[in-house]
Order: C-alpha cells, then structure tokens, then sequence
C-alpha cells in the first residue's frame, strides 16, 4: 500500500501528543519485554501446581461428579461454601464494573445532547478516548500510586502494571477490583470533558487524561480508599465516610472541570460584557435524557457495587437509597426551575436526577430512606442554583458538570456527618445525635480534596496552555470541532442553523 | 408569468395545497424557511437564561403560474392561509422571463 | 441572588399541581420529624446489637480469616450456606430491578420515537417525573396498600413509608423487595404516557401519575401479588396465574391508558370526519427501535427476575419462554402487517415484539418453550388486529400502548390457562388436560383487573379534566408542548415540516 | 374488519418468501400437535414427582423455615452447597446472555449511524428480523446440529427443538445453555447485514438469515464447541483454542459477510471507474458511537461470560483482558488515522475499539493483560489496514464488518497461538516458549471456518441471486430501501440531501 | 443579469455541479425543498392507515448569471438533470437587478 | 418594491438582523442553505478515502422592501455581514411586483 501523506501528516501533530503517545506505546513493550517470562519456557515445577489449584474445571456439572468420588468432609464442604461466597463477591463486583462502564455511554450522550451537533464528533472522541488512554494509564500506574503499599498514607508505591498474580498465582480478586477501580477513574476522567466542551484542543484534552488518572485521581483517591488493597490513607484512619465517591470521584472531577473550564474561559458568545448570559442550548434533548438514564442504571452498579462483596445483602438497601435519592433531586430541580422560571426546565430536570444520584454516592450506606429521600431533594436545589452561581462568575461550564459532581459531591459528602445512623452503619451523624465530630471530618475530606484537585489541576492545565494551547482558534471555534479537529460531522446529511 | 412566494404558517401547509389543487394550480415547491416580522417571538429561559425565538418557523410555497391565473391564485392562497392572527405570512409576487420544463425541453406556459 | 421573577411565575402554576406537590414534600418531612429516633441520640442497648449481627465485614477475605478462628461445626457451615443463599436471591432480585429500572429509558425512547419531535421534551419530563414521582409515592403509600397485612384480601392496611426494619433490625430483604417492586409499579404508571401523548397537560398528567401510583395499582396489584410480603389477595388465592404481571402490570397500565385516551379525545387532526384516519408518523424510527431492544432487555429482569429469587435455576426457563415468544410477536406481526398492507411495516414488527413480551409475562413461569413461541405468534396478532380496531373506534393511541399492554396482556393472562402444564409448574391448562377452571380463573382475573383499572382511572381522569382540565388548548397542541409546557425544543436547531 | 387489500398484497410478496414463511409456521405447529402429550391429561405419576424434585419453592425465608424442620446432616449441607453453586453458574450464564442480547441493538446501531437514513428503517428490521427468525430456527434446527450427538465430529444429529427435558425431567441448566448459544447465533448472524446495507432485497436478507442460523454457523460452531453439550468436534479435539469465538462467531460472521458482499457488489457511486473511493458517510455518528458502547457492555457478557460458570472467579480475568484489548485497539486505529490521514478520524477509532474486542475473544481466557493490551493495539491496526484494503479490491462493506469481525477474528484466534501462557490456562504460545505446535492448530481452526463460512455462503447467496433475486432495483437503491421496501422513512418529517 | 432557478432531483445535484463546473459557472446556492406537480407521490400506509407522500423530496439551484451565459447555463442545466421521467423538475429564469459581493463590495457582473 | 437575496455566514445571521432592526427594517425570511464559491471548500478524509467539502452552510435572507430603502438596506447587510475573507457572500436585489399581507389583505408598501 502507498501512503503518501504519511510523513508530512505526522508533522502536523503537535509535538508533544505524539512523544507522549509513542513513550506510552513504550513503557509498555519495555514492560513486556522485560517481563522474565517472556519467550522463555515456563519453570516446570512452579507453573503446574498453581494452575491445579486455581483453574477450576468449566462444568458444573463435572464438579458434582468429581466431588462425589471423594469422601465428604466438613472441611470440604466449609471450603466449598467458601469458594461460592467468594466467587459470587467476584460476581457481584464484575456486574456493577459492567454497569459503571456503561456510563462512559451515558456521559457521551448527556455531553453529546447538551452541546452543539457541530462539536459532536469531537464530545464522542474525548469519551472514547478518555475511557482508553485512562484504562491504560490507571492500570500501568495509578492505580499502584492508589493502592499500593502506602507507609505515609499519602502516596501508594508499588503495585504499577498490575498483572493478577499474588504470590505466583493468579488471584481472581485482584482482577475483579482491577476493572472495578479501573472504571471509577475513567468517570473521574469524563467529567471534566463536559465542562470544557466545544473548545478544548483534542490533544491537550488527551494529555490532561493522563493527567487526571496518573496524578491526581489516584493519589488523592488513596487518601480515602487506600486500605481497600495493599494501600492506607490518612484519611480513611481518620473516619471519612465516603461509601461510593461523592468526593472521591465525582468531586475530584469536579473540581478539576473548575480548573478546567476557568483556565479554558467561557465559549464565543456566552457571556455578554454586561453579563447578560446568553444560552447556547443544546442540539439533541433525547440524547441527553437517555444518557441520563444510562448513567442513572449504571449508578445501581457504582453505589451498590461498591460493596465489593455479597455484604449481606446490603447492596439493596444501598440501591433503595440511591434511588431516593435521584428521583428527591429529579423532583425538587424540576419544581424549582419551575417556580423560579416558569416552566418545568428538562435540563434541569435531567441535572437534578445526577445532582441526586452524585449526592447520595457519599452516605448512600449510612442512612435511612427518609434521610436519602432528603439529601436528594437537597442535592437538585443545590444543582439549580449552583448552576445559576457559576453562570453569574461567568465560568462556562455547558454541561453543569461543576455543579452536578463537584458541588453536589460535596453536599453528599458532608450529608454523611448529618444523617449517618449508627443503626445502619454503626456512626451517627449530627441529625441523629452523632454530634459534630462525623460532621468535622467529612469537611476535613471535602477540603482536602479540593485544595488537591483543583490545585493540582489547575497546574496541569496552566503548564499545556503555556506548552501546546489548551483552546482552539478562535475560527475553529466557529466552524465547531467536528471538521477542523476531526475532518467530519457528526450528522454529514443535515444543515444546521447555529449561531456560533 | 409570474412567480408567487407565500410565507405561511406550517399548519396551513395542507389546506393551502388543497386549495390550490381545486384550484386546478398542481404544480409548487415548498421550503422549511424561518421568518422574522410583527409576530414577535416570545421569551423562554434556558437554565435560568432568558432568551428570544425571534425566528418563528414558517413554510414558504413558490408557485409560478402564467400571467392571467396569478389573481385566483394570491386569491386562493391568501384565503386558505388567514386565521387573522399577527403572524399569518405575506405573498410576494414578480416577474418571470422564462420557465423550461427539463424532461420534455418545453418552454413558457405549457412549461408550468 | 435576585430572582424577581419567582414570585409571580408561581402563580402561573396551577394551584391543585401546587398543592399536591408541597403536600408530598409536607408528608415526607413530616413523617421525617415523627420518627422517634430523629435529632436524638440512639438508645444504646438495642442499636449495637442487631448491627453486630447485621452488618457483615467489607471483605470476603475478612470473613475467611475469622471464620478460620472459631471452630467449624456443621451448623456453622449450614448457616453459611444459608446466608450464600439469601446473599444471591437478593443480588438477582436487585440485578433484575436495575433491568426492570432500563425499561424507563426505554419507554421513553419508544414513545419519544412514535410521537412528533415538537413534543419530545414533554414526553421525556412525563417520563422521568412518572418515575420520579411514583417511587416517592409507592414507597410511602402504594406498597403497603399493595402488600401491607390485608384482612379482606382486598387492600392492604400497614407496611407504610417501608424502611427496612424488621424488629428493629435492618432486613436486606425488605430493601430488594421494595426496590424491585417500585419499578414495576412505575412501569404501569409510565404505560399511560404513551397513550395520551402529545395533548395532555403536564401538571394533570403528574396528578394522574400520584393516583395510579398510589392508588389504582396497588390496589388491585395486592389482589394478585399481595401474599408475596405481609399481604394477602382474594384473587391469588382463587390459583390465578400471573406470573410477572401481564395483567397485574401491563394490563393495569394498558386499561388505564384506554380511560385515559377516551376522556382527552384523539389528537387534532387523526380522524376525518368520515372515519379516515390520517397517520401522524413518529419523528424518529432508530430511536423507537433502541427503545424496543431496550425494553426487551428489561423483560429478561422483569419476567426471569420475578422468581426472586434463585429458585432452581428456573429464571433460565423462563428467559427462553420470554424470548421465543418475543421474536414470535415480532415475526408474526411483520408478516401480518406485510399480508394485510403490502410492506413489512417497522412500527408493527417494533409493537409485536412488545406484544410478544407483555403476552408471555403471565404465563412464562408454567409454559413450556413451544407454547411460548406460539402464545408470542398470537400476541403479535392480536397486537395488530387491536390497533386497527381502536382506530376504528377512533380512540387515538400514538404509540399502541392500549393495544400492546392492555390487550396483549389479557391474551397472556387468558394464555396460561390454555397452556399451562403441570410438568413445569404443576397446573395444567385447556390444551394440556387440565379443563376449564384455570381459564375461568384467568377470565376473572381478567375481567376484575379491567373493571377496577379502567373504573378507577375513568373516575379520575374526569375529576381531573373537571378541576385543572386534561386537554392543552388547541393552540398548544399545534406548536407542540416543548415550548408551550416546558419553553424549550428538542431539537432546537433543525426546523422540521410536521403537519400539525 | 375489512381489508380489502389483503389478497391482492399477498402476492406481491415473492412467492419464495411466502412459502418459507409458511414453511417455518409449519413446522412450528406440526411438532406441536405431534408431542405427546398435547391435549391429553399428563401421566400421574411421572409428572408429580419430577416436580416436586425441581420446583423450588419460591421464596428463600420458606426454604429456612422448611429445613430446620428437617435434621441437618452433612450431605444435606454438602448438597445445599451444590445447588447455591449450580444456580449461581446458571445465574451468571443469564446475565451475560442477556449482554450479549443487547449487542443487538448495539449491531443495529452502528449499522444505521454509518448508513445513509434514507435505509435506516430496512437497516433496522433486518437487525430485528435476524434475530427473530434466528432465535426460531436456531432453537429448532441450528441448536441440534451444533450440540447434538456428533458421531463424526462434524455434524450433530439430536437435540432438535430442545425443550429442556433431560430423561423427562426439566433441567434448567439447558435452558441457559440454550439462550446462551442462541444470542451468540444470532450474533454471527447480524454482522452480515452490515456489509450488505443499503442495497439488499429484504426478503433475501430473510432467507440468508435461516441459512447462516441453519446451516452456516452451528455446523462450524460445532467443530470447535460440539462437546459444551452433547456434540463433539474435531477441532477442539486438536486443541485448538477460541474461548468466546472471535474465530467461531466473529470470523464465521465476517466471511460469511465478504461472500455477501461480494456477490452483491458494491453501492452505486462508491467506487469509480478509476479506483477512486467516493466515501459514502453515515448519517449519524452519534447513534454509531452509541451502538460502540452497548456492543462493549455486551461483550463483558460475550467474553467473561464465556466461562459459563462461576469457574473460580475467571471471568474477572476475562474482563480486565477483553478492556485492555478493546482500549488498545481503540488507541492504535485512533493514532494510525492520525498518522495517516492527518486527523484523528472517529469512524475508525469506532471500528478500532471493536477490532480489540473482537481480537481478544479467542485468547482472553489464556493470555496476560500486557499481552491482551498487545493483542488490542495490534488489532486496531490490522482493523484500519484491512479497511483500506478491502476498498482497493472494490469489496463494499459499508460499516467495516468484514474487517472487524472476519480479519481481526482470524488475528485474534492466531494471537492465541503466540500468546497464551501455560501459567494462566495450561499452555504456552510461541512467544512463551510453547513453540509453533498451538500456532498451527490455531491456523488450521483459522483455515477451516474461511473455507467453510466463507464457501457455503457463497454458494447461498448465489443461489439466492439466481432465484429471488439478492439487490434490489437501482431506482430502489436511489430513493432508498426505506420508502420502498417498508413504505416508511426513518425521520419522516426531515430532509437531506445524500448524493446518492 | 438573470437568475436562474432549477428545481431538481437530489441525485442529479452532482452531476449538474460538474457540468456547470465544465462551463465556467462557478457560483451557485443550494437549498433542500419538496416539490408538488404532475409526479403523483406514491401512496403508503403507516399502522394500517394509507398516506400519500405527495411532497417529493428535491433540491433548487440558485444561480445568477450575467445575460450573455443565460442561455448556455440553462442548457447544461437541462441536459445534466435529464432523466426523462415524470419529475425531472423546472428551470425558472427572472431578472436581477442589482449584485453586489459582499466582501470587496464590486457590484454588477463582476460580483457574480 | 424590491427583494433583497442575501447569502451570508451562518455566524453573521445575528449581527445581520440586529443591524436591519437597528435600521428599521423588521420583516425578513431566513432559510438554510449550502454555497458553491470561490471558497473552495476543504478536503477531508473519511475512512481514508478523501472528499471535499465544496457546498458550504450558508444562510439565505430574503427581505423584501419598499423601494427607497433599498440601498440603505444593502449597505447595512454589507456592513454587517463582512469579514473580509472569501466566502462573505453575495447579495441579489430584483423587483417585486405586488405584495400581500395575508392577515389583512392590506397590499404594496403597507404589506411589508
Ligand atoms: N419584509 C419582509 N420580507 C421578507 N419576509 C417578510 C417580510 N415581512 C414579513 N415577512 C415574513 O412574513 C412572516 C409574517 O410576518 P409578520 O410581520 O410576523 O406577520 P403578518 O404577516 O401578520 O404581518 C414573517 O415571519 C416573515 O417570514
Ligand atoms: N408551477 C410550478 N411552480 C413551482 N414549482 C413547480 C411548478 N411545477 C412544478 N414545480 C416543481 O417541479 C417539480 C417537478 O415537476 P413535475 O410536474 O412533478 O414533473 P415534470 O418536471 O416532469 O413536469 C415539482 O416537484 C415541483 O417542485
Ligand atoms: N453566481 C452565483 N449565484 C448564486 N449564488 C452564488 C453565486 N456566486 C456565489 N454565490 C453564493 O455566495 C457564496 C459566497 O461566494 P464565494 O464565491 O465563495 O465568496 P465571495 O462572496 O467572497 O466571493 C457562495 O457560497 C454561494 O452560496
């Protein structure tokens, strides 16, 4: 085959996208080929016994046979009970892992609908590619920064290009929390393309990526999460109650689409100098609405599912207050908008359900349905009119990102100090007699998280601005990403009346 | 013959057609245009931002007739076309040299 | 901030809607305040105990190391073996309920496809807040008049505002039954929208939503299903087959819909004067048909799942009858609608995989897969037959609701006393030996659930249409109810020639 | 009801249509009224006493209640134990039947964003229309000569219309088994009508759908899965390894599509007398991108739900290497266009995310995550290549099915050979010291399903062409299969402007 | 100079763009319309109900020439849209006063 | 009365109309459109094979006005419209016979 536009094209791409590409293209052969298996034949007596031991035979029906030839024991039938418990915790941790993943599709349709069909293609390409390059790069090193061995509490530091083997033999557990964790950062990561759609240069969004789940995802994330593996966080050990991720992830993300969308500044024609906002809506409504219910089935895997574990059961109760807690912020952001405005607003509606979903992710295991039903009910009027606040700091934001998982991820976190009972969970918040101490903590962890992520991120994005640009032309703008960043439109057959 | 373009709402676009096809008038083009005017557009809020539709979504009919029909025509159009409301469009009416009718090659009036 | 508009803009909201939604706020905060434990401290001794036995420790492996440190003895492994097993009985009932939770999205996407694009916006909120609301609703007061303690068999008397306390302690139970018992009860209320789409007024349509939530089914749902938790029902007991709710559900929904659709009148412009009816076609086909496989995705939780349980193994069965009779429907109405018109027609194979689904859903636990196939083969028959009968009546159903949930599910019902057997379920029907009774037990059944649904939704659609009316005026109706309800176009950038 | 159209339609419609129609209801019927024990009483004794053996009662508190009734001894808690593990393995195979069902919407999708809307209905009703017709015969022919008793190895000969009776007891575990291998069927059947779209007759689509669900894909499929039930093969007995099928589904499909393809010839106005490519674009990148998504989730049902068991936790492992090879490939299309063409182009980012999974069904079970990455990155780029190629030989395959799913299915099965690691599943490819003996085994599964698929299609669709005729008229192709195979467009109220 | 209207079938856009590329006509304005005339839509049915398609999707082509390539500009047009079937579509030719582009401000033919 | 034909860019549509209200002028007909030009359009890749984007999005304004504001009207769009690069537009101005105000009836200069 003959390409003769090879070599010029591959000058056009800014420098740094392609040495950072090519150098993640090669930590990973150095890794592989460095691996001291690799082309050699494996060492007879270690690889046969484990693989016995582990691999067990795909029928069920033959391990019934093989079982009765052996004498029945009580121990064998412990073991055997112990086998299924674990497996089913593999089960139930793989499932929700599906479901989460799963909202990558929801947030590209929600980011999609919400924004302009000319900028379309490219909204689809930064979900793509985030949940891509975020799944390598997490795996490769976040998540041993996260959940490696931690002596300070601050920084996980083994674990990188984790491959499954404990001790030489394959440990299912390690890869069931793999993709688990795995899909947690890639929401992390998406967040922030909503806030900076419709402007963001393509290869600056994709170093950012990498930015997100090697630095500054994972290591605040082990703070409060690290002991789920080899890791330990300095504030977990302080009591830090974030069950699913209000702060950890979605604040995280957040918080880094504040420092995004405040270094990028406001689209073309948002903001008028007067401060007049005018709106720039989006181009599909039903896209949008089914992104949100994709999200909101997926939640059912990132609340519940984070138990992790069969857990008693508890991953019902956790579904209950989850939904609560969603259709308590579907409501009041629906009944808000309209006392306020006049009309029953649907992308406030669609806000409200994630402002719900995003504020019961923190206490969705410590409270009661009544207190769920009222953190959501919260968590939509905060959505509205923090949605409201930014626009009057003139930070663009075209999606709500901010509000949705930054501001409501707070308000869930914090929620967790006010309405935890010790009936459900064995602490009490301020409501139910708990006093201030739960509620002290939390806003500890809500700080802490801030200060780091939107720190953190705000150098990242200051140092590509300054390095490759962070924001496309001004023309480029105009005539909307799809053609100039990717040489196609979302809807090639249709004509659109855009006032850019 | 003259060409008539009628700006109208959507909703009359099958009464007007009907009229016109008793009319025995069978021959027009409709296109999806957006029109501006009197009928001015009402305020919406879009995430607590007000903004105008000034553009209102109209239908526009041209039609090119000979000369001695262009008068029962504007007539038929402008009867089937009125509910009396701000809003209710205009006809414009000018000039046509020449009509050619590709399959056949005719031209002027056995043209339409 | 300073929102001078809020004030007035309340006083374009109809009072009733007002009332209504501030009175739901009243209970949930009222009933919130009245529980004994609010802003109190626990009491000691009652709290810590059950909670020790509750909540099981996070991880699998925990587990394993403190079991390791007591003794096994026989009933320690019994007791484990015992907890596997509620552990994943619930984890289905909950994985199902999230299946059963997609259907929204699906719903919406079948009625938002079938319907013009100027009242996209209007079907997506009627969607989200039936979902919304009738959770809220249900919970507080539809499941216990559905399976609250019920003397007489015919209505339910405790069980109110469920919190998962059973004896004062948590029971995981109780969370996955509600959790999958309010998305079936949303399912029947969210059947009502496609039918009275693209004329009703928004704030009549959330009043219907509370009524059929609270009222009109669980009234009758407790008839059937009510012995599933504390009640009990006169028609269960009377042996009537209804496994996962062609009736109990579908059928509920559908003759709701039909009341509905009699009282508002067709849309303007379906039915000439002469008896011709003039199609208004959907706006879009791809997102009727996503729709379509989204639904069926959902039955595989809302038929296989309502086992709830392990149960053997027999959700497999059941998900092979669900599925033969599906592509049944399907198949049969393509052929029909190509016999009868000359071309396969999308929208009539679209409704007979609908038809198909909803026809199996009482009969898919007692049937075996050759009668499932044919029962689907009728459905879909059935299906089209009925569409063309309703608009004979000129009774305007935009999307076939009344026809694929109302009729259908009462050929379903009607099917399991045709085809039941007793070498699956131990029944037998008509076809396999077993007489008449089972069919006169269905053909009650039957014929009380459409007395009770239609009777009751009849009443309250014309209280509704009396007090705050049903109908938008004619004007709303022509430009769409996206601007004139919610101010906002789906699609805000395309222009699209709909014959109003 | 009047329909005087009735006849006079029924026979426009292609009489082989018709009859095939007829043929399939047929059958359906004649087996019903031959069984046994239709319309007769069922034999006492033999029907009560399975029963009793597999109904399990229904809820878990009752089954509690029942065996504390009963003394515990060993064997009753060791068989205890193999229930809860068979239902759980049943419980799983579901669940991931159920994703894999819902990659149909995902085919349908992607197969109506990358066509022209003009042939977006027909696209549509063939996705649903293969999968109906296909779960039919499948279930009645197909099933059987896959799984049946296969003396030979090469063909099987029972197990028609199973019905999941084992010696006359129900038994559960073949009805997952059953729906399992039916939406893997209907999988290798629906990747054919992508590169078929937009000129195909719709009755011939039909009758290729019976023959690749009939006889194409179960003869092969058994070859190399024969012995899962009852069957056997000669493939599998070499060891030849393809875990999920990216040879048995994928490449089975993807052959089956180039025959298609290439017997049907290319769109009009694709490829000019000078070789010149005229690209022919979707209409809607969104809806593509979407199908993307939904095929991914299924295919965490397709892989890890390959082990059809709880198998020790495996399918966690499953998972993290079918992500890492879905990411890889999704990266290395991405970053090749780029290189190639200048932009990053997104219809090949896509394809690449499919090309991974499709690359890592056969070794997923067998290989490391460096290597899965490997694997994906790897297979993006064959996916891109192979694109180009395929239009240089003028072969119109307008979504790429032919490259992903047939080319990447053969790179995957091969990668197998080169990957696999005795460590992880007892075998060793080239590149671990296994030597070329897997790789050759892996080369003459390879071998064996082209000639097969790619041949017995062929000879299908040419004696279709000689009969009923396989694309429809140029003037049909014009105004598009919409309006003239099913009188319907998909957007009815829009208009574009395609170049036909 | 004239402007010259033709209503065409979708599929011909391409093929007339090249002639009239050929012919040194290199400005033109497309828009997406639907045609009424003597190519009687076809009937369908949708859910039982017949429907009649009667506004058929087409495309118009705005051009302005100077007077002296009127005539040739018509002929390319003609022979490049020819099918020979019902439905080929018109050309309508009228006068223009006045052009003017915008960019430089030029008017008459040289603004064309 | 005369027609204004405007092809203008779609991002100058607002600029345009405000300019036009600032001047008095408040009826006009708005339509989507694609533009053939010296603006030749850019070659992009699909799928490795390349095509050119050469019909551009355009909008097309229609005004139609009395007769002695016609040139104030043409030097306002001009004004509004221009970037100064190719690809700004044309305008087309033609005579209008008659015109009529369908809610009234009113017709001529009072119709407008
Ligand atoms: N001067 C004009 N030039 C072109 N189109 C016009 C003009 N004035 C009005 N129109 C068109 O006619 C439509 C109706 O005009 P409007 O002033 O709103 O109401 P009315 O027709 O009742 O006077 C407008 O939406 C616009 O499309
Ligand atoms: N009198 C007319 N005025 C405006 N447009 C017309 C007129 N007559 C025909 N057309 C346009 O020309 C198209 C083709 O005309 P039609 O009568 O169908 O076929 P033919 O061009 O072969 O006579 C129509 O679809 C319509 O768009
Ligand atoms: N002769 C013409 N007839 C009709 N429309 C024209 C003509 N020439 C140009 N146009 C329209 O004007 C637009 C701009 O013209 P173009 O030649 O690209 O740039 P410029 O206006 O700067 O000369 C074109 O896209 C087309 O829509």
């Amino acid at each position: 085959m003959n390409f003769p536009r090879m070599l010029p094209a591959f000058d056009n791409i800014p420098l740094l996208m392609k040495s950072s590409l090519l150098m993640l293209l090669l930590i990973g052969c150095l890794t592989y080929t460095s691996t001291t298996y690799a082309f050699q034949p494996a060492p007879e007596g270690t690889t046969t016994e484990p693989a016995e031991e582990e691999v067990v035979v795909e029928e069920a029906e033959e391990v019934v046979e093989e079982e009765a030839e052996e004498p029945v024991t009580l121990e064998s039938v412990d073991e055997a009970v112990g086998a299924v418990r674990t497996e089913t915790d593999l089960l139930w941790t793989c499932i929700a892992a599906f479901l989460v993943f799963f909202m990558q599709a929801g947030f590209a349709l929600v980011e999609a609908g919400f924004t302009r069909s000319k900028n379309c293609v490219n909204i689809i390409m930064k979900n793509l590619m985030d949940f891509s390059i975020g799944s390598i790069s997490f795996w490769a090193v976040g998540f041993g920064l996260m959940f490696g061995a931690s002596p300070t509490g601050w920084i996980g530091t083994t674990d990188f290009f984790v491959d499954g083997m404990v001790d030489g033999v394959l440990d299912n557990w390690e890869f069931a929390f793999l993709i688990f964790q795995t899909v947690f950062a890639a929401t992390a990561a998406t967040i922030v393309s909503g806030a900076m759609a419709e402007r963001t240069k393509f290869t600056s969004y994709l170093l950012y990526t990498i930015g997100i789940t090697v630095i500054v995802y994972p290591i605040s994330g082990g703070w409060a999460w690290g002991s789920l593996y080899n890791g330990s966080g300095w504030l977990e050990d302080k009591g830090f109650i974030d069950f699913a991720g209000s702060t950890v992830v979605h604040s995280c993300g957040g918080w880094a689409a504040l420092a995004g969308a405040i270094v990028i500044g406001a689209r073309k024609g948002k903001y008028a100098a007067d401060g007049t906002v005018t709106p720039i809506m989006g181009h599909s409504i039903p896209l949008a609405a089914l992104g949100v219910f994709i999200l909101w089935l997926g939640w059912f895997g990132f609340n519940p599912g984070s138990t992790t574990s069969l857990d008693g059961g508890n991953f019902a109760r956790v579904a209950v207050t989850t939904n609560l807690s969603a259709v308590g912020g579907c409501v009041s952001a629906m009944v808000l908008s309209w006392i306020m405005f006049g009309k029953p607003d649907v992308s406030f509606a669609l806000n409200g359900a994630l402002a719900g979903l995003v504020s019961i992710t923190a206490p969705c295991y410590d409270v009661g349905l009544i207190s769920a039903l009222i953190i959501g009910l919260i968590g939509g009027v905060v959505c509205v009119l923090s949605v409201l606040f930014f626009d009057k700091l003139k930070i663009d934001d075209p999606v709500g990102a901010i509000s949705v998982h930054g501001v409501c991820g707070a308000w869930g976190t914090l929620s967790a100090g006010l309405f935890a009972e010790e009936i459900i969970n064995g602490t009490n918040g301020l409501f139910f007699g708990g006093g201030v101490s739960q509620l002290i903590t939390q806003l500890i962890g809500i700080g802490a998280f801030f200060a780091w992520s939107f720190g953190a991120s705000l150098i990242i994005f200051l140092v590509i601005k300054m390095t490759v640009g962070l924001r496309v032309s001004e023309e480029e703008e105009l005539r909307g990403l799809d053609i100039t960043e990717h040489g196609m439109a979302a809807y090639p057959y249709l004509q659109s009346l855009e006032s850019a | 013959m003259k060409k008539i373009e009628a700006i109208i709402r959507h909703f009359k676009l099958e009464d007007v057609k009907s009229a016109l096809v008793s009319a025995q008038i069978e021959g027009m083009t409709v296109a999806e245009v957006r029109g501006f005017g009197r009928q001015k557009g009402h305020k919406e809020t879009y995430r607590g931002a007000e903004y105008v539709v000034d553009f209102m979504p109209k239908v526009k009919l041209e039609i090119v007739v000979s000369d001695d029909v262009t008068d029962k025509a504007i007539q038929v159009i402008s009867d089937a076309a009125r509910t009396g409301n701000i809003g209710d469009g205009k006809i414009f009416v000018s000039d046509v040299e020449q009509v050619i009718r590709i399959r056949t090659g005719e031209t002027g009036d056995e043209a339409i």
